[in-house]
C-alpha cells in the first residue's frame, strides 16, 4: 500500500522519459497522479500502516514507511497538489513537456518519500531527491535570473539537509541498537547537551527549508524566477518538509532540547512573520508577494509548533494541508494572469472581475482564505495556533495577532490592484481561461469551504499523531 | 426548533448561491424574486422562532461539532432566546425590505451584477444571523468577520472606482483590528475557562475562576472588537467611507444591523461587562466621546449619506454610553429603534439620490418637499423620530439611556443632552436643505424629478410606521407602561434595576432634553430653511467640516509610518543586510578563492619553500609545549 | 683526540664545505664536482663506519655512474657557464632560513631526545658492512624486495624509452 | 664516538640540500642536490645501523643486528639510480623542447 | 603476493607487446585480458584457492583487507583501460608501454596495499611514483605535459627524500623498519621518533595531496595528458590512501591527543584549498584537480577515524570516487577544450552524455542516490564514531555545500547555458561505456552494502 505513493511516481517519471509526445505524456501524468490520489483517499481512510523491507544491512538502515494521521495528511496534500498542478498549468507547460513532467514526478515522489520515511536514512534520502528534480525543474525552465537565483536555494538547502545528515548519524550513534529506525532514534541515550547539538543540526535544515526569518532569503527569489508550476510544488508541499521534519523528528526525539529551544525560536518566528507581513505590503509583484505571505505563514506555524502546546500542533497540522490547498489556488491564479497578461508587476494590472469575472471570484476567494477569514480552511488551523501562542505568553500571541490584520493589508492589497479598479491594457489581453485550470481552482475552492466548514475530519485523522507526541 | 432554526440560517444562504452561481442565467426579475423571498421565508421562520420563544424560553440547538480535539471542543450550536430572537426579527424584517428596496434601487445594474448584489447582501444576511444565533463567541465570531466581508464586498460593489475600493479595505481592515482584540479575547477565555460556550462562559462558576484582571482584560478586548465593528472612537473613520457602497447597503448594514453587532456581543456577555468597572467606565467615556465628536462632524457635512453615516456612528455612540451605564435593555432599545429610523432615512436619501441622478450633495437639492410626498413625509418621521420628540421611538429609547446615565453621573448626562441636541439640528439641517427652499439642482434634473417606485416607497412606509411606533415596545412605567422590551430580555441582563430616581427628576430631566432638542431643531430649520451651508469660515467650521482632520491624522501617525517601516525593511534590511549577509558569503568565498590561488603561482620554488615551511610548522605543532620552551636547553632531565 | 675522531671531523668538515660548494658554484660543472667529493667524502665515513661494502658501492654507483651519468647530461645539454639565471635574493634568503631552522628544529629534536643521549657507535668493528653477511642477508632475509626492485628498474626503463625516444 | 655527532653532520647535510632545492633553478644542480639530501639519510642510516650492531654485539657475538639498515642503504642507491634515469630523461625532454633547465622557465600552470 | 608476481610479470609481457605485438587494439585487449588475470590470480588469493607462497620475511602481510582493496584497484584499473583505451594509444605510440606502466603501477599498489615494513613502503612509493613521472611527461610536445613532469618529479624526489629522513629517524628510535606499534608511555620523550612521524606524515600527505603538501597536484594533472590525469588522480592517488591509512593504524594511532590536533588543521585546509580555490577555476580539468584536493580531504577522515567502518568507507569512497572521476575526466578527454564554455549546450545535443555527467558530478558532490553520499555518509559517520569534535564535521560539511557550487557549475553550463558544445568525435559505444560508470554509482548509491559483502566472510 505505501510502496505505491514511492512507486506510482517513480515508475511513471521513468515511463515519461521515453514518451516524446506532450500529449499523452501529460494525459499519463494525471492519470498516475490521480491515481496516486485515489490511493492517498484510501490510505486516509485506514488506519496506521507500516511497510518495511531491508535496505542496507550494513548499517542496519530499513526501507520502512510508516503512515499516521501527520504522514496520512501531507499525503494527501501532496497528492491533491500535484493532479491539481498537472492539469491547471497543462496549457503553458514547456517544450520538452516530458521530461518537465518526469521530474515533476520525482519530485513528488521524493516527497511522498520524505512524509512516509521512518527511517532517519531513508527520510534524508527522500529529502535530497525531493529537492534535485526542482533545481533542474527550476534552472531550466525558471525565469531570467534562474541560474544563480536556483543556484542559491539549492546550496542553502543543501547546505541545510548535510547539517542534518551530521545530525541523523549523530543520533544514530548514540542508538542502543545502533538502527535508524524513529523508533530507535526515540529511545536514543542522548544527554542533555547531546540533545542540543543535535537539535541545532536538524533544526537547520529545517529551518532552511521553510524558511524562518532570517534564512529567508532564498525563498522570494526562487518563487519568483521558478516556472509557475515548480513554484506551485515548492510552495505547496515543499515547505511544508520543514515543518513535518520538526513534527516528526524534532520534536519527539530531542523533547529535551526542544523545550529549551522555545522561547528563542518563538520570538524569531513571530519576528519572521511580521517581517514579513510588512515586506508583503510593499511588494508589486504579486509572487513575491504571495512568497512574502507565505513566509509570514510558515512562520505562525512554526511559532505554534514551538509553543509545545497541543493545541496549536493540533492547529499546525490542519494548517499544513489548509495553506497547501490556499496557497496552490494563489498560485494558480497568480500564474494565469501572468500567462495571459505577461507581467507580475501588480501596478500594471487591474479590472479582472470586469473583464474574468469567474477568474476574480476565485481570487478573492483564495485571498480570503489566505487571510483566515472564518468558514475558510485557513481559519480554523490559525485560530488554534494563534491560540496556542496567546497561550504560550499574551504579549506574543498580540504581537503575533497583528500579523491577521497586516494579512489583511496586503491580500486586500493585491485583490484591489489586481481584480478591482479600470481595465488595464494588460488585463485587456487576457483571453478565456481554459478550462481544465478553472476545474482545479473551483475545487480547490470547495475543499478551502468544505474543511472550512468541517474542519472535523482532519482532526480526527491527525489525532493518533498527536497523541503520540503529548504522549510521552 | 432544530429544523426552524435551519430554515432561518439556509434561506439566505440558499440565495447566496442561487444569486452567486446563477449569476449570468437568471434574468432579474427571478433574481429578485429568489433574493426578497428568501429572507421573507427568513423572516416569517424568525417569527415562528420568536413565538417559540415566548412560550418555551431559550433554546439551543446541536448540528455537528466545529472542533471536537482534546483540548478544545467548539460545537456549531445555535440559541434561540429572547435576544437573539428579537436580532433575528430586525434583521430578517428590516432586511426583508431593504431587499425589497434594492430591487427597484438597482434596476440599472446588469443582471449579472444585480445577482452579484444580491448575492452578497444575502451573504450578509446569512452571517449576521450566524452572529447572532450562534451559542458560542466562534460561531459569533464566524458571523462577525463574515459580515465584515459581506461590507467589504458591498462597499466595493462599483469595484471600476478606486476611491470605493479604498473605501472597502478601508473598513475590512479596520474591522480586523477590532476583530483582532475580539480574538485574543476569544482566546483568553479559552485560556483561563477552556471554552467558548455562553452557557460555560456566561455563568457565576466560571466568573469565579477568573480574576479581575482577566475580566478586565478580556472585556476591553471584546470592547475592542465592538470598536471595530460598531465604529466608535477610534475606529470609527470607516464607515463614513462606507457610504461608497450603494445606499439599501449603508441602510442595512451600516446603519441598522452590522454595526449594531457591537452592541449586541456586549449585551450578551454583560455578564462579563458588568463585573468590570473599568471597562464600564471606558465604554461609557468612549461612547460619550463618540457620540459628540461624530454630531459636532455631522452639522457641516453637506453629502447626504454622510450626515446620515455621521449621524449612525454618533447614535451608536449612545448606545454605548447606554453600555456602559448598565442600560443593557435601553441600548437594544435603541438598536431596535434606530434600526428602524435609520434605515428609514437611509432609505429616503436612497430614494432623493434616485431622484436626483445620483447626486448626493444636499446643497444641490432643496425643495423637494412636492416633488417626493411620499419621501418626504416618512423622512421627516424619521428625522422626528432620530431627535427624540415624543412620541416617536427614539424619543423612548434615548431617554432611557439618558435616564441611566444621569443616574450614573450627570456629566453623562449633559453631554447626552448637548448630543441629542445637536442630533436635532443637524438632522433638521439636513431636512430642511434637502426638502424645504427652492430647487437648487441643474433644470435637466429637475425635469427628471420624480417619485421613486412602489417597490421602494412601500419599505419606506413601513419603516416610518415603524419608527413612529416602535417605542410602544419600551414604554417606561413611568408613563403607565410596562416596559415590554426590558422584561422580555430580563433573562439576559437580568430583572431591570431601579435606577434610584424619583419620578419628579425623571420627569424634569426628560422635559428638559426635549425642549432643548425641539430648540435645536426649529433652529434648524428656521436656519436652513432658505440658505444653504458653504465652505465654512470659522475655525470650529473648517475644523468640524474637514471631520477634525482623523483622517490626515491617521494618515500621518499610523499609515504613512507603516509604510515608511514596510518599506525600509523590504528595500534596506531585506536587500541589503539579510541578502547582503547570504550573498556576502558567497562573495567571501568567490574572493577567497581569488586569493587563494595566487599562492599556487606555479614556481616548482616556492612550492618546496611551503612544503618546508609545512613540515617546520607540523614540528611546532607537535611539540607545541615542549620544543620552543626546550630549545636550547642541553638536557630534559 | 683518538685518530678515528681527527679522522671524522676532517672527513666531516670536508663534507660540508663541498655540500656547500655544491650550492654556491655558479656553474654546474663544479656543481657535479663538488658533490663527487662529497661523495667521496661520505664513502670516508662509511669506511670508518668499517662499511667498505656500501662505501665501494657508493663510489662505483654514485660518483662513478650517476654523477658521471650528470656530467654527461650537462655537457650535452652544453649549459653555459653562469646562464643559470639567479633567484632574487630575497628568496634565497627565505630558503636559508628555511633550511636553517629545519636544522635547528631537528638538531634540538635530536638534542632532548632522551633515548639517544650517551649512546655511542661502533666504529672500526663489527661485520655487517663487510661483503659476506650482506650478502646473505640480501640473498636471504631480503630476497622479496630485491627482486620487487627490478619492477623499478623495469619502469625505469620504459620511462626512458618513453620519455627518451624522438 | 657519540651518535650525535654522526646525527648533527648528517642533518647539516641534508638541509644543505635542503637549502640547495631552496635556492638554486637550475634543475639539474635542484636534483644534485636532491641526490645530497639522499646521501645524507644514507650516511645517516649507517651510523644508526652501527649504533644498534655496537650494542647488540655486546650482548650476542653473532649479532647481525644493525644490517638492515644497510640493506637499506642500498635499496635507496637502486632507486636514486632510477630516478636518476627517469629524471634526467625528463630534464633532457624539457631542453629539448625549451632550450632551457631553468625550473622557473616553464610557468604557466598556476592559480 | 600472486598480485604483485603477476602484475610484475605481466609489466613485462606489455613491454614485449610493445614491440612484438603490432596494433593498438591488440595491445588493449592483451592488457584487458592481463588484467582479468591479475583479478583471478588476486581472487585466488583471497579465496586460498592458489597461494604463491614466499617468504617475505614478515616485510609484507596479505590481510583481506588489503587483498580485496588490490581487487578493487585492478577492477577500476580494468574499466578506466576499457574505457579510456583509444585514448592513452592516441598519446604518442606507445600504447603498450603505457600498458606495461600501469601494471608496474598496480604492482607498486599492491604493496602499498599490503607492506608491513617501512622498506616496502619505500619501495612500493617509489614503483608507484616513477611511472607516475613517466605517465606525467608523456605527451613530449606538450610543454604543459613537460612542466607538469620536471614539476612532479622535483617535487616528488624532494618528497622521497623527507620520507627517508622520516623512516631513518625511526629506525634510529626503534632499530627496526618493521611496523611496530610504539609504546607512547616509553616514547613520550622519544622525540626522533616523533620526527620520523611528522617526516613520514609530510611526505604521506605529499602523496595523497594533502594541503599544505598538494601545491605539486594541481600543475601536475592539469598538465599532464587528461587520460592520465584520470587515473592519477584516481587509483593511483588511492594506493597512496591505502598506505598511509596502513601505517596509521599501526604507528600513529598511539598518539591520538596530538594527532587529534594536527590531523583536523591538515584536514580543513586541505578542505579549504580545494574546494575554494576550486570555485574560481575556468578551465574545467583544473576545478577537478581542485576538486581531488578536495575529495582527499574527505579521505583524510578515514585516517581519523581509523576503525573497520572508515575502512569499509575509505574503500567505498575511493570506488566511487574513481569510477565518477574516470567518468568526468573520460567526457573530458573528448572535449576540443576544458574551459566551461566547451560544454555550453551539452545537454541539447548530447543528452544522454550531459545525463551521465550530472551522475558523476553529483556523485562527486555526494548528492544522494549516487555513490558519492555514502561515501561521505561513512566518512563521517566514522570521524564521529572516532569521537571528533562535531564542529571538524560540520566545517566539513560547509565545505562540502560549496563543492556543489563548482560542480553545479558545469551541470548549468551543459543544462541551462545555450551555446554549441566544443566536443569532438564520439561514437555510440563510448556513451554506453560511460553509462556503465553511471550505472555502477548509481546502484552504488542505493546498495552500498553490495560493496562490502565480499569483505568478510
Amino acid at each position: 500500500m505505501l510502496l505505491s505513493f514511492i512507486l506510482i511516481p517513480f515508475v511513471t517519471a521513468l515511463l515519461l522519459l521515453f514518451i516524446k509526445n506532450g500529449k499523452s505524456a501529460n494525459t499519463i501524468a494525471i492519470v498516475s497522479t490521480l491515481g496516486t490520489l485515489v490511493a492517498a483517499i484510501v490510505l486516509a481512510g485506514n488506519g496506521a500502516v507500516d511497510f518495511n523491507a531491508p535496505w542496507i544491512p550494513v548499517l542496519h538502515a530499513q526501507f520502512f514507511l510508516h503512515a499516521d494521521g501527520l504522514a496520512k495528511i501531507l499525503v494527501l496534500l501532496t497528492a491533491i497538489s500535484f493532479p491539481a498542478i498537472i492539469i491547471a498549468t497543462s496549457q503553458n507547460q514547456p517544450k520538452q513537456k516530458n521530461i518537465f513532467l518526469s521530474l515533476l514526478l520525482f519530485a513528488q515522489n521524493g516527497l511522498m518519500g520524505v512524509f512516509l520515511a521512518g527511517d532517519a536514512l531513508l527520510f534524508y534520502f527522500f529529502w535530497e531527491l525531493a529537492l534535485i528534480p526542482v533545481y533542474f525543474l527550476s534552472s531550466i525552465w525558471g525565469g531570467e535570473k534562474r541560474i544563480a537565483v536556483t543556484f542559491k536555494f539549492f546550496i542553502y538547502t543543501f547546505l541545510g539537509s548535510l547539517m542534518m545528515l551530521i545530525g541523523i548519524v549523530f543520533v544514530y550513534m548514540h542508538t542502543s541498537d545502533q538502527s535508524f529506525l524513529i523508533t530507535s532514534f526515540a529511545k536514543a541515550n542522548l544527554t542533555a547537551g547531546l540533545q542540543v547539538t543535535a537539535f541545532a543540526l536538524f533544526f537547520i535544515a529545517f529551518a532552511i527549508k521553510m524558511p524562518i526569518f532570517p534564512l529567508h532569503t532564498w525563498q522570494p527569489d526562487a518563487y519568483e524566477q521558478s516556472p509557475t508550476a515548480v513554484t506551485m510544488v515548492m510552495s505547496a508541499v515543499m515547505v511544508k518538509m520543514g515543518l513535518y521534519g520538526i513534527l516528526r523528528w524534532l520534536l519527539p526525539l530531542f523533547p529535551t532540547a526542544f523545550v529549551a529551544h522555545i522561547n528563542v525560536v518563538v520570538i524569531l518566528s513571530v519576528i519572521g512573520i511580521l517581517y514579513a507581513s510588512f515586506i508583503a505590503i510593499r511588494q508589486d509583484d504579486i509572487k513575491r508577494l504571495i512568497a512574502y505571505s507565505s513566509i509570514a505563514h510558515i512562520g505562525l506555524m512554526n511559532a505554534a509548533i514551538f509553543s509545545h502546546l497541543q493545541i496549536g500542533i493540533q492547529g499546525a497540522m490542519i494548517q499544513l494541508f489548509s495553506h497547501g490547498i490556499n496557497v496552490l489556488g494563489l498560485w494558480i491564479v497568480a500564474d494565469i494572469i501572468e500567462q495571459q497578461t505577461g507581467t507580475r508587476s501588480m501596478q500594471q494590472m487591474g479590472g479582472l472581475a470586469k473583464k474574468q469575472p469567474t477568474l476574480a471570484i476565485l481570487l478573492v476567494g483564495f485571498a480570503l482564505a489566505n487571510i483566515a477569514l472564518p468558514l475558510t480552511n485557513a481559519f480554523v488551523g490559525e485560530f488554534l495556533m494563534f491560540n496556542s501562542l496567546f497561550q504560550y505568553n499574551i504579549w506574543v500571541g498580540a504581537a503575533a495577532g497583528v500579523s491577521i490584520i497586516l494579512a489583511a493589508i496586503y491580500t486586500l492589497n493585491m485583490v484591489q490592484k489586481v481584480a478591482y479598479g479600470e481595465v488595464s491594457t494588460q488585463i485587456n489581453q487576457m483571453q478565456t481561461i481554459n478550462k481544465p485550470a478553472q476545474i482545479v481552482l473551483i475545487v480547490l475552492l470547495i475543499i478551502v469551504f468544505v474543511t472550512g466548514v468541517f474542519p472535523q475530519p482532519l482532526f480526527d485523522l491527525t489525532a493518533d499523531s498527536l497523541q503520540q507526541i503529548f504522549v510521552k | 426548533m432544530k429544523v426552524l432554526v435551519g430554515f432561518i440560517i439556509l434561506w439566505p444562504l440558499a440565495g447566496f448561491l442561487f444569486n452567486g452561481l446563477g449569476r449570468n442565467y437568471w434574468s432579474k426579475k427571478v433574481i429578485a424574486y429568489k433574493a426578497t423571498g428568501y429572507i421573507i421565508a427568513s423572516f416569517i421562520a424568525s417569527i415562528f422562532a420568536f413565538l417559540h420563544v415566548q412560550e418555551h424560553g431559550a433554546t439551543s440547538v446541536h448540528y455537528f461539532d466545529f472542533i471536537n480535539t482534546a483540548t478544545l471542543k467548539i460545537p456549531f450550536d445555535f440559541k434561540v432566546d429572547a435576544l437573539s430572537s428579537l436580532f433575528l426579527l430586525v434583521i430578517t424584517g428590516v432586511g426583508s425590505l431593504i431587499h425589497l428596496y434594492s430591487t427597484a434601487y438597482m434596476k440599472e445594474e446588469s443582471s449579472a451584477h444585480y445577482a452579484r448584489y444580491f448575492a452578497y447582501l444575502n451573504l450578509f444576511i446569512f452571517f449576521m444571523l450566524l452572529l447572532v444565533l450562534g451559542d458560542n463567541y466562534i460561531i459569533m465570531f464566524i458571523g462577525w468577520e463574515g459580515v465584515g466581508l459581506c461590507s467589504y464586498l458591498l462597499i466595493g460593489y462599483w469595484f471600476t472606482n478606486g476611491d470605493f475600493n479604498y473605501a472597502a479595505k478601508k473598513a475590512f481592515i479596520m474591522n480586523r483590528i477590532g476583530d483582532l482584540g475580539f480574538l485574543l479575547a476569544i482566546f483568553w477565555m479559552i485560556f483561563k475557562l477552556g471554552s467558548v460556550s455562553y452557557s460555560e462562559v456566561l455563568t457565576a462558576e466560571s466568573l469565579a475562576k477568573l480574576s479581575s484582571a482577566d475580566i478586565t482584560g478580556i472585556t476591553l478586548l471584546l470592547f475592542l472588537g465592538a470598536m471595530g465593528k460598531s465604529a466608535q472612537i477610534p475606529l470609527f473613520t470607516w464607515l463614513p467611507d462606507a457610504m461608497a457602497g450603494p445606499t439599501p447597503v449603508s441602510a442595512l448594514i451600516h446603519a441598522a444591523t452590522m454595526v449594531t453587532a457591537g452592541i449586541y456581543m456586549i449585551t450578551r456577555s454583560n455578564i462579563l461587562f458588568s463585573h468590570s468597572e473599568i471597562t464600564q467606565t471606558v465604554i461609557a467615556v468612549i461612547g460619550i466621546s463618540t457620540a459628540l465628536l461624530a454630531a459636532t462632524i455631522a452639522i457641516k457635512q453637506n453629502d447626504i449619506k454622510k450626515v446620515l453615516a455621521y449621524s449612525t456612528v454618533s447614535q451608536l455612540g449612545y448606545m454605548f454610553l447606554g453600555l456602559g451605564v448598565g442600560a443593557y435593555s435601553g441600548a437594544v432599545f435603541h438598536v431596535i429603534t434606530h434600526a428602524f429610523f435609520k434605515a428609514l432615512l437611509f432609505l429616503g436619501a436612497g430614494s432623493v439620490i434616485h431622484a436626483m441622478h445620483l447626486e448626493q450633495d444636499i446643497r444641490k437639492m432643496g425643495g423637494l418637499k412636492s416633488k417626493l410626498p411620499i419621501t418626504h413625509i416618512t423622512f421627516l418621521i424619521g428625522c422626528i423620530a432620530i431627535a427624540g420628540v415624543p412620541p416617536f421611538s427614539g424619543f423612548f429609547s434615548k431617554d432611557e439611556i439618558l435616564a441611566a446615565a444621569f443616574a450614573k453621573s450627570p456629566v453623562y448626562w449633559v453631554l447626552g443632552v448637548i448630543g441629542a441636541a445637536m442630533t436635532a439640528f443637524y438632522m433638521f439641517r439636513l431636512y430642511a436643505t434637502t426638502f424645504l427652499g427652492k430647487f437648487r439642482g441643474t433644470p435637466n434634473q429637475e425635469a427628471h424629478l420624480h417619485e421613486s417606485p412602489m417597490a421602494m416607497t412601500f419599505p419606506l412606509i413601513l419603516l416610518a410606521v415603524a419608527s413612529a411606533i416602535a417605542g410602544a415596545i419600551g414604554i417606561p412605567e413611568l408613563m403607565g407602561g410596562h416596559h415590554w422590551l426590558s422584561h422580555q430580555l430580563s433573562t439576559i441582563v437580568g430583572e431591570p434595576t431601579e435606577i434610584g430616581l424619583s419620578h419628579a427628576t425623571e420627569w424634569l430631566l426628560m422635559a428638559v432634553s426635549v425642549t432643548i432638542a425641539l430648540i435645536a431643531l426649529l433652529l434648524a430649520v428656521i436656519i436652513y430653511k432658505k440658505k444653504t451651508d458653504e465652505v465654512p469660515n470659522s475655525f470650529i467650521g473648517k475644523f468640524f467640516y474637514n471631520k477634525w482632520h482623523i483622517d490626515e491624522l491617521y494618515n500621518t501617525v499610523i499609515v504613512n509610518p507603516l509604510n515608511r517601516i514596510a518599506g525600509f525593511l523590504k528595500n534596506s534590511i531585506e536587500k541589503q543586510v539579510i541578502d547582503g549577509a547570504v550573498n556576502g558569503t558567497g562573495k567571501l568565498v568567490q574572493y577567497s578563492a581569488r586569493q587563494l590561488r595566487l599562492i599556487q603561482n606555479g614556481q616548482v620554488g616556492y612550492y618546496i619553500l611551503f612544503m618546508v615551511l609545512a613540515i617546520i610548522l607540523l614540528f611546532l605543532l607537535w611539540f607545541n609545549d615542549t620544543l620552543l620552551l626546550r630549545l636550547f636547553h642541553n638536557s630534559i632531565k | 683526540m683518538s685518530i678515528i675522531q681527527i679522522l671524522f671531523f676532517a672527513l666531516s668538515a670536508f663534507a660540508i664545505l663541498s655540500a656547500i660548494m655544491v650550492l654556491v658554484s655558479k656553474n654546474p660543472i663544479h656543481s657535479v664536482l663538488w658533490l663527487i667529493l662529497v661523495f667521496f667524502a661520505i664513502s670516508g665515513h662509511y669506511i670508518l663506519l668499517n662499511a667498505q661494502f656500501l662505501a665501494i658501492v657508493n663510489i662505483i654507483v654514485y660518483a662513478g655512474a650517476i654523477m658521471v651519468l650528470f656530467l654527461f647530461v650537462i655537457m650535452l645539454i652544453n649549459v653555459k657557464k653562469d646562464s643559470e639565471p639567479q633567484k632574487q635574493f630575497l628568496v634565497k634568503l627565505l630558503g636559508v632560513v628555511a633550511g636553517g631552522s629545519f636544522l635547528t628544529l631537528l638538531v634540538a629534536l635530536v638534542k632532548q631526545t632522551a633515548q639517544i643521549q650517551g649512546r655511542t657507535l661502533l666504529m672500526k668493528d663489527g661485520v655487517i658492512g663487510l661483503i659476506h653477511p650482506l650478502g646473505k642477508a640480501l640473498f636471504n632475509d631480503y630476497v622479496v624486495p630485491f627482486e620487487i626492485s627490478s619492477v623499478l628498474f623495469l619502469s625505469a626503463m620504459v620511462g626512458a624509452v618513453i620519455i627518451g625516444k624522438k | 664516538m657519540p651518535i650525535q655527532y654522526y646525527i648533527y653532520l648528517c642533518l647539516a647535510l641534508f638541509s644543505i640540500g635542503v637549502i640547495g632545492v631552496l635556492t638554486r633553478r637550475n634543475a639539474i644542480v635542484v636534483f644534485m642536490c636532491i641526490e645530497l639530501m639522499l646521501n645524507a639519510v644514507n650516511l645517516l642510516l649507517v651510523a644508526f645501523s652501527k649504533m644498534f650492531h655496537g650494542y647488540a654485539l655486546a650482548q650476542n657475538a653473532t649479532s647481525t643486528t644493525g644490517i638492515d639498515a644497510q640493506i637499506f642503504v642500498f635499496f635507496i642507491m637502486v632507486v636514486a639510480a632510477a630516478e636518476v634515469s627517469v629524471g634526467l630523461a625528463i630534464i633532457v625532454m624539457m631542453y629539448r623542447n625549451t632550450h632551457s633547465v631553468d625550473i622557473n622557465f616553464l610557468n604557466r600552470l598556476k592559480n | 603476493m600472486n598480485a604483485i608476481i603477476v602484475s610484475a610479470f605481466l609489466g613485462v609481457v606489455m613491454m614485449f607487446a610493445s614491440w612484438s605485438i603490432k596494433g593498438e587494439n591488440k595491445q588493449k585487449n592483451i592488457a584487458l585480458f592481463g588484467l582479468i588475470f591479475l583479478i583471478l590470480a588476486n581472487l585466488a588469493q583471497l579465496n586460498g584457492w592458489f597461494v604463491a607462497e614466499v617468504d617475505t620475511n614478515n616485510m609484507l602481510s596479505f590481510t583481506r583487507f588489503g587483498l580485496y582493496t588490490n581487487t578493487l584497484f585492478y577492477c577500476l584499473t580494468l574499466i578506466y583501460i576499457w574505457i579510456n583505451g583509444e585514448e592513452i594509444s592516441k598519446i604518442g605510440n606507445h600504447a603498450a608501454d603505457f600498458y606495461a606502466l600501469f601494471f608496474f603501477i598496480l604492482c607498486g599498489a599492491s604493496i602499498l596495499t599490503s607492506f608491513n615494513n617501512l622498506l616496502m613502503l619505500f619501495i612500493g612509493i617509489e614503483i608507484l611514483s616513477i611511472p607516475l613521472y613517466i605517465l606525467t611527461g608523456s605527451d613530449k610536445k606538450s610543454l604543459f605535459s613537460n612542466e607538469a613532469a620536471i614539476k612532479y618529479f622535483l617535487m616528488g624526489s624532494f618528497s622521497t627524500g623527507i620520507l627517508l629522513l622520516g623512516i631513518t629517524f625511526i629506525y634510529g628510535a626503534t632499530g627496526s623498519f618493521n611496523l611496530i606499534p610504539p609504546d607512547p608511555s616509553v616514547l613520550n620523550e622519544q622525540f626522533m621518533f616523533s620526527a620520523g612521524l611528522i617526516l613520514i606524515f609530510a611526505a604521506m600527505n605529499f602523496k595523497v595531496s594533502a594541503a599544505p603538501f598538494h601545491f605539486w597536484t594541481p600543475d601536475v594533472y592539469d598538465g599532464a595528458p587528461t587520460v592520465f590525469t584520470s587515473f592519477m588522480a584516481t587509483i593511483a592517488k588511492s594506493a597512496g590512501f591505502i598506505a598511509f591509512i596502513n601505517i596509521y593504524l599501526v604507528q600513529y594511532k598511539p598518539f591520538e591527543k596530538t594527532w587529534g590536533i594536527i590531523l583536523p588543521l591538515v584536514i580543513i585546509s586541505t578542505l579549504m584549498v580545494g574546494n575554494v580555490t576550486a570555485v574560481f577555476q575556468r578551465s574545467v580539468k583544473r576545478m577537478l584537480t581542485y576538486s581531488s584536493i578536495a575529495q582527499a580531504g574527505f579521505m583524510l577522515f578515514a585516517l581519523y577515524g581509523t576503525s573497520s567502518f572508515a575502512n569499509e568507507g575509505i574503500l567505498l569512497y575511493i570506488v566511487v570516487y574513481s569510477l565518477a572521476s574516470v567518468g568526468i575526466f573520460a567526457v573530458l578527454v573528448k572535449m576540443k577544450e576544458n574551459s566551461f564554455e566547451a560544454f555550453h549546450g551539452l545537454a541539447k545535443t548530447h543528452p544522454l552524455l550531459a545525463f551521465l555527467t550530472t551522475v558523476f558530478l553529483c556523485s562527486l558532490a555526494g548528492i544522494p542516490i549516487t555513490g558519492g553520499f555514502f561515501a561521505k555518509y561513512y566518512m563521517i559517520n566514522a570521524v564521529l564514531i572516532a569521537g571528533a569534535g562535531i564542529w571538524l564535521v560540520v566545517v566539513a560539511m560547509i565545505f562540502a555545500s560549496i563543492s556543489v557550487y563548482y560542480y553545479f557549475k558545469l551541470i548549468q553550463a551543459m543544462y541551462f547555458i545555450p551555446g554549441t558544445p566544443a566536443i569532438g568525435e564520439l561514437d555510440k559505444s563510448y556513451t554506453y561505456k560511460l553509462a556503465v560508470l553511471a550505472i555502477l554509482i548509481l546502484v552504488l548509491g542505493v546498495f552500498p552494502n553490495l560493496l562490502f559483502n565480499y569483505l568478510y566472510f
